[in-house]
C-alpha cells in the first residue's frame, strides 16, 4: 500500500514568479510511483533550523527516468518560512523529501467530461490529472480560481483543455459552479483549502455528479502518525471518523465529507465526547 | 547496533524506543522504517473506549518544539486488542503498552485486559494527561495519586511484565512523584511527557491550538526532560528511567543514558523524520562503540564527575 | 514608540522591559543602546551581602535557548544603593528592583532599604531561585511561602511603588501560587522566569554547567510563559503581568500581551543582541498601529475569541 | 568608554585552509577603532537558527577606510558550528556583528624587545601587535604554539619579527618559555586559552617581567552584562574579584590572575561562600 520513499533530494532547478516557486528536486526512483493528487513532504531549513516540522508540498510534475532517477517538481509558497528556505536552496543544496504520499485522484474508467476546479497553488494536482485525463480521451474544463499569480508559475495554460480563469473574481462560488457545471460535467475533481472545496461541494448539492476533492491544508507527520490533519468523515456505514487527510486523503469522496463540520470533533464522530469538541 | 538491554527484569533487543503516540498504530511507519529498529515501540495511550480527540487544529510549530492539543485519539482497550496488538506482534515489534484513565478502577480495568492479551512486554502508565476533564490536574502532579494509580496497574499486571509510570516534567517536584510511584510498585520509569505549553496566533488574536492549552515537546524540552532524568537518578539510582524530550540524534541519546536513562524513546523525531528511530539507534552505537565501552557502564556515568 | 503604560498604578514610558538579570548593572548596554529604550529596566536581583556566583561553565547553549547558573553574581543592597541605582536614574531608566533573599526578615530588610532610595518605581521579588542553597525548593513553588514572602516586602514598601511577584514557570499549579500572591498583596506578577534544565556535555561525560542544574530560557520556553501568562490571566483578570520567556520579536511580544500580559520583558534576546529592546518595542508598536489598537485593548484579548 | 558599534555586516571574501577560515566582514567606520588584542562577536546561523548565543572572534586584520567602511577579518574555527557556519557564507551574505569589543593590549611607551606568546588560533591578536611594535621600533620575537594549521591562515610569518616556531611541540611548556625568556625579552604579551596562558604564566614566575595576557574562551553576551564569563583576579587592593574576560579582559595583566583558580571560585573571593563554590 505504502510506496512512499525517503531521500536525500538535490535541489536542480528552481523558477520563482513573484510568490511562487517551482522547485524540481532529483526523485530517486521515486518519480514513476507518483500519481496526480499525490504530495511530497520536505524537511526544510537545514540541520540546525529552529523550525522542525515538515511541509507538505503538491507534487506538479513527476518525470521518471533520467541521470538522477527522474525528477519531481514541486511548488512553493514564498511568504511561508519554509518555502522560503526551499525557495533560495542552490542548485545541488540537498533536501530531505518524503514521496510520493497520499492517495491520488481515481481516474474513471470511461472516457467522460470532467470538471476541474483549481483554487491557486492547490490547481498543481490538477493539472497532471488533466493531462492524464486528455490523453485518456477525457474532455477536461478546468476552472481556476483564487489566486492567479499561482497559474502562471504552474504552467496551468499549457495543456488542452477548456480554461476557466475565474482567479480573483469574488463572484458567489458555489453558484459559479453550479453554473458551470450546468453547462455538462460527468465528474468533478477538486482542490484547494476546505473553506473553498466546501463551496464547490455546495454548489454541486443536489446532483449525482460524482466529486473527488483534494484538501489542502497544514500536515505534520504526512504519514499518519500524529493525527493532526484529521477531518470528519462518514463512512459507508454510515458511523462517522475522524480521518486522516495526509494518509487517508488528500483525495477524498467529497460526498462523505462533513464539510459543514470541519475545524470540528462532531458530537456524533466515534469516540466523540462533550469535553472533547 | 548496540545489543540488548534488561530494563527491570525484561529484555529489549535494542535500547531506543518509540516514545508512545509517536508511532501511531504501527503501521503508519510500515515502508518508512523496520518496527525491528525500536527496542520497543509504545503504543499510545490506550483508553478504556475509543476516542475521536481533540478539535483542530491540533498541533503547531514552535521554536526548536511543537505543542499538540490531540486528546489521546485512538481506538480504546478492546479495538486495541482485537487489532493493533496482534498486528504489531505479528510484525516482529516488541510492544509496551502505554494506558491512560481518568480513575483507578478504569485503569484496573485496561491493566487487566491487558494481562490476558500476548505480546505485552510492559506496560506504561501515562500519569501525565488528564483524559475526560482538560481541567482536571494529571495523577502524575501529586505524588499520592501517581502513586494510587501505579499501585493498582502494578497488581493486575503479571508478574515478569514490568509497569512504567511516565510522569510529567512540570510538577514541582518530580522526585517526590517518583519516589512514590516506586514505592507503589513501579518497576521503572518513563521521564518526561512532554510540558504544558500555549502558543498565540496573532494574527487571528487566539490561541494556535483549538484547545487552548497543548503539550510542548521536542528539543526545546530536552533540557528539562535532561534535568528529570538527573535528579532523580541521582535520588533514585536504583529505578530505571526511559528517557524521552527532544531525542532527535544519538548524542541526545548518549546525553540522557550519562544523565541517568537506561533507555530512550525518540517522539517528535518520529514525526518529522520516520526513520529516526533506526537513526538514532545507529548514531548511538557508534558513539558507544567508539568509548570502547559497554552501554549500560555509561547509564548515569556523568553523576561520578561531578565535583571532581 | 507605543507609549505610556499604566501597571498597578504605576506608569512606564514603553510596555518593553529588560527582564532582571540581561541588563548588567545598565552600564554595560552604554554604547548598545539607549536605556530609555526599556519601559523599565529590571535589575538583576539584588541579594542581602556582595555574592560572586557560582563555578564556571555558567551558561550553556541548547537548542532555540540556553541555560544558566550564574548564582546571582551581583553588588548586594549597599553597593546598588551606592553606586548602581543613582547611576541607572541619572541615565534616565526607569527602574524596577528585583530582590531575591533566603528568608522573610532578609527580604523585609532589602525592601526598607529601598524604601529610602529615590528612584525604585517597583519592587520585583524574584520567588524562583533558592538563593543560598540550590537545594532547598524556592518560594514560588509552594503557595504559602510566596504569599509570606510577597505580604512581608509589601508591608515594607512604600504605598504607590507596586510590588510584582516573579513565579517559575515548571510549578505544578501556577494559578495557585499566584492567586495566593495576589492575596498576600502582590500588585501584579513577573511571568515566568526561566524552568529548570540541565545539560550534558556527552564528549566530557559530564553536565554542561558547573552547577550541574541550571535554568532554562529563551524561544524554547516561550510555550511555557505563554500557557502560564493565559491560564493566570484566565483566573485573576485584575492581576496585571510582565511576561517573560522567549520574547526575542515584536510578535512574541505582540502574543503575550494577546494571551494576559501588560507588558513584556526581554530577557535572553539582550545577551545576542543588546539593542533587542529598542528593536521589540519598535516592531511591537508597529504591530499594534496596523491592528489599529490601542495596546491596552489587545491585553487578553486572545480570550476572547476562544470556543468561538 | 565603550566605542563598540552593531551593524549587519556583509561577507567580502573567504580564504579557508584546513580548519580555520578567514572571513573579511565590511567594517562600517569601526576599522579604525579596532586595537590589537579586541575581538568581534557575531551571530551565526541565520534568524531561524535554533543556535542563539554569538560567537566571539579574534579580529585578525582592521582595514579603515574605503567602499564599505573598511573590513575586518577574522578568523572562525570550522570545527565548531558557528564557525562552520560563518565559513559557508557566500559573498555578501549577511552577518550581525558587534566590534570591536574588549580591552586591547596596551603598548609599551619605550622601544623595547618584546616576546610574543601565542597558540593556534589566538595568535591572531598577536600578529597585529607585532606589527605595531614593529612599527614602533621595538624588536619582537614571536614564540608560535599550539595547532600551527592555524599559522598559515594567518599569515604569521609575513612580518618582520624573530619567529620561533614549536607548534605541534609536546615540549614542558613553562620551561619552554623560561628558557626563551633568558634569551632577552623586557615585556611579554600572550593569547591562548586559559590553561595555555597558566604555562605561561607559571614560566615568567620570579622574573619581574610584565606580562600581559588575552583570553581565548567561550563568551556569550560579550558585553559584560551575563557574567557567564567571570574569571577570579586580585584587584591592586588586594580583594580577589570575579571579572569578566569580554569586557574587563580579554587581556589582562598577568600578575593579577589567579590561574591555579580558574573554573573555580576561590573560597576568598568576595562574595564567595561554601555553597557557591
Ligand atoms: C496535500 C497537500 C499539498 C500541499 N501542497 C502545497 C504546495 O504545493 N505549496 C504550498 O505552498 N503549500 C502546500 N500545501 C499547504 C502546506 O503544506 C502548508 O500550508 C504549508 O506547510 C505552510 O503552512 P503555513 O504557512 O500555515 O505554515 P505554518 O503555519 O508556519 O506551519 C508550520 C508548520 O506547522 C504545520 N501546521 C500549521 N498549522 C497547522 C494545523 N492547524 N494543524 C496541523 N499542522 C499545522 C504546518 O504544516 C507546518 O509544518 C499543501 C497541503 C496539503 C495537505
Ligand atoms: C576574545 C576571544 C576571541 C576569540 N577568538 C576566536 C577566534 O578568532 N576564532 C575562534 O575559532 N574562536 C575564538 N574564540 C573562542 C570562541 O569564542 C569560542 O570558542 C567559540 O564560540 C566556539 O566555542 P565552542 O566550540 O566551545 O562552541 P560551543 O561549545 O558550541 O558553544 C556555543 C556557545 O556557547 C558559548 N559557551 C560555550 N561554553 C561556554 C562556557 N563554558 N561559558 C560560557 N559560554 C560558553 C560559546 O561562546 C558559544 O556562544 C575567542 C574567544 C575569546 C574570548
Ligand atoms: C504527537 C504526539 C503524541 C503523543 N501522544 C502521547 C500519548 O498518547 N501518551 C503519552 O504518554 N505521551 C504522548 N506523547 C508524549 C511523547 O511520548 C513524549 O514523551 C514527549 O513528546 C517528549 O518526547 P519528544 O520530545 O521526543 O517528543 C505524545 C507526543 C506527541 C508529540
Ligand atoms: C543570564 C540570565 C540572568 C538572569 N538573572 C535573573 C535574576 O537575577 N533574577 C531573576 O528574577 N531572573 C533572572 N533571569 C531570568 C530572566 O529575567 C527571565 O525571566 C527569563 O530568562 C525568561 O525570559 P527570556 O526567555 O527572555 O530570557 C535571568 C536570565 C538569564 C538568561
Ligand atoms: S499529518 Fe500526521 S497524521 Fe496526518
Ligand atoms: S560574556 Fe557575558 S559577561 Fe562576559
Amino acid at each position: 500500500m505504502i510506496t512512499a520513499g525517503q531521500w536525500t533530494a538535490s535541489v536542480m532547478a528552481r523558477r520563482t514568479a513573484g510568490e511562487y516557486s517551482v522547485v524540481t528536486l532529483s526523485a530517486a526512483g521515486s518519480a514513476a510511483a507518483a500519481r496526480p493528487g499525490q504530495y511530497a513532504s520536505l524537511r526544510v531549513g537545514g540541520a540546525e533550523s529552529s523550525r522542525l516540522l515538515r511541509r507538505a508540498l503538491w507534487i506538479r510534475e513527476a518525470t521518471a527516468g533520467g541521470r538522477h532517477g527522474g525528477t519531481l517538481d514541486v511548488v512553493a509558497d514564498v511568504r511561508e518560512p519554509g518555502g522560503a528556505w526551499l525557495a533560495a536552496q542552490p542548485e545541488s543544496a540537498p533536501v530531505d523529501i518524503l514521496a510520493p504520499l497520499g492517495r491520488p485522484f481515481l481516474l474513471p474508467r470511461e472516457t467522460v467530461t470532467c470538471l476541474l476546479v483549481g483554487f491557486g497553488v492547490a490547481t498543481a494536482p490538477l493539472i497532471r490529472l488533466a493531462e492524464d485525463l486528455v490523453s485518456r480521451g477525457s474532455r477536461v474544463r478546468f476552472l481556476m480560481l483564487g489566486d492567479r499569480a499561482a497559474f502562471g508559475v504552474l504552467g496551468a495554460r499549457r495543456f488542452s483543455a477548456e480554461v476557466i480563469d475565474r482567479a480573483g473574481t469574488g463572484a458567489d462560488l458555489p453558484q459559479t459552479v453550479a453554473d458551470i457545471l450546468a453547462d455538462g460535467a460527468d465528474v468533478v475533481y477538486s482542490a484547494g483549502s476546505a473553506a473553498e472545496l466546501r463551496d464547490v461541494a455546495e454548489g454541486l448539492a443536489g446532483t449525482q455528479v460524482p466529486h473527488q476533492a483534494a484538501i489542502h491544508s497544514p500536515l505534520v507527520c504526512g504519514s499518519g502518525t500524529c493525527t493532526a490533519c484529521a477531518i470528519p468523515l462518514t463512512g459507508r456505514d454510515s458511523v462517522t471518523r475522524m480521518v486522516r487527510v495526509c494518509s487517508e486523503g488528500p483525495v477524498f469522496n467529497a460526498d462523505l465529507v462533513r464539510w459543514a463540520d470541519l475545524g470540528t470533533v462532531p458530537g456524533d464522530c466515534l469516540g466523540a465526547s462533550g469535553e472533547q469538541q | 547496533m548496540s545489543g540488548t538491554v534488561e530494563i527491570a527484569g525484561a529484555r529489549f533487543p535494542r535500547p531506543v524506543f518509540a516514545a508512545s503516540g509517536c508511532a501511531g498504530s504501527g503501521r503508519e511507519l510500515v515502508g518508512h522504517c523496520d518496527l525491528r529498529d525500536f527496542g520497543a515501540i509504545i503504543t499510545r495511550s490506550i483508553t478504556p473506549t475509543p476516542r475521536a480527540g481533540l478539535r483542530p487544529p491540533r498541533l503547531a510549530e514552535t521554536p526548536s518544539g511543537l505543542i499538540n492539543a490531540l486528546g489521546l485519539p485512538g481506538p480504546g482497550i478492546e479495538q486495541f486488542l482485537a487489532e493493533e496488538l496482534p498486528w504489531l506482534v505479528d510484525h516482529g515489534a516488541t510492544v509496551i503498552v502505554s494506558i491512560a484513565a481518568d480513575s483507578g478502577p478504569d485503569f484496573a480495568r485496561i491493566a487487566q485486559r491487558l494481562r490476558q492479551a500476548p505480546g505485552v512486554a510492559a506496560v506504561e502508565v501515562n500519569l501525565s494527561y488528564p483524559v475526560s476533564d482538560l481541567a482536571r490536574r494529571p495523577f502524575a502532579m501529586d505524588p499520592n495519586a501517581a502513586a494510587g494509580v501505579v499501585h493498582v496497574v502494578r497488581r493486575n499486571t503479571a508478574a515478569g511484565v514490568p509497569v512504567f509510570a511516565k510522569l510529567a516534567g512540570d510538577t514541582t517536584d518530580i522526585v517526590a512523584v517518583a519516589r512514590a510511584c516506586a514505592n507503589g510498585g513501579a518497576d521503572g520509569l518513563s521521564l518526561i511527557n512532554a510540558v504544558r505549553g500555549l502558543g498565540i496566533d496573532s494574527a487571528a488574536a487566539r490561541p494556535s491550538l483549538g484547545a487552548a492549552v497543548g503539550w510542548l515537546s521536542g528539543p526545546a524540552i530536552k533540557p528539562i526532560a535532561l534535568r528529570a532524568v538527573w535528579e532523580v537518578h541521582a535520588e533514585l539510582p536504583a529505578v530505571p528511567i526511559i528517557a524521552s524530550g527532544g531525542v532527535q540524534t544519538g548524542v541526545d541519546a548518549l546525553e540522557m543514558i550519562m544523565a541517568g536513562a537506561s533507555a530512550v524513546a525518540v517522539g517528535s523525531a518520529l514525526l518529522t523524520d520516520p526513520s529516526a528511530g533506526a537513526r538514532v539507534g545507529r548514531e548511538l552505537a557508534e558513539l558507544v562503540a567508539r568509548r570502547g565501552a559497554d552501554l549500560s557502564a555509561l547509564i548515569g556515568c556523568a553523576h561520578v564527575e561531578v565535583g571532581s
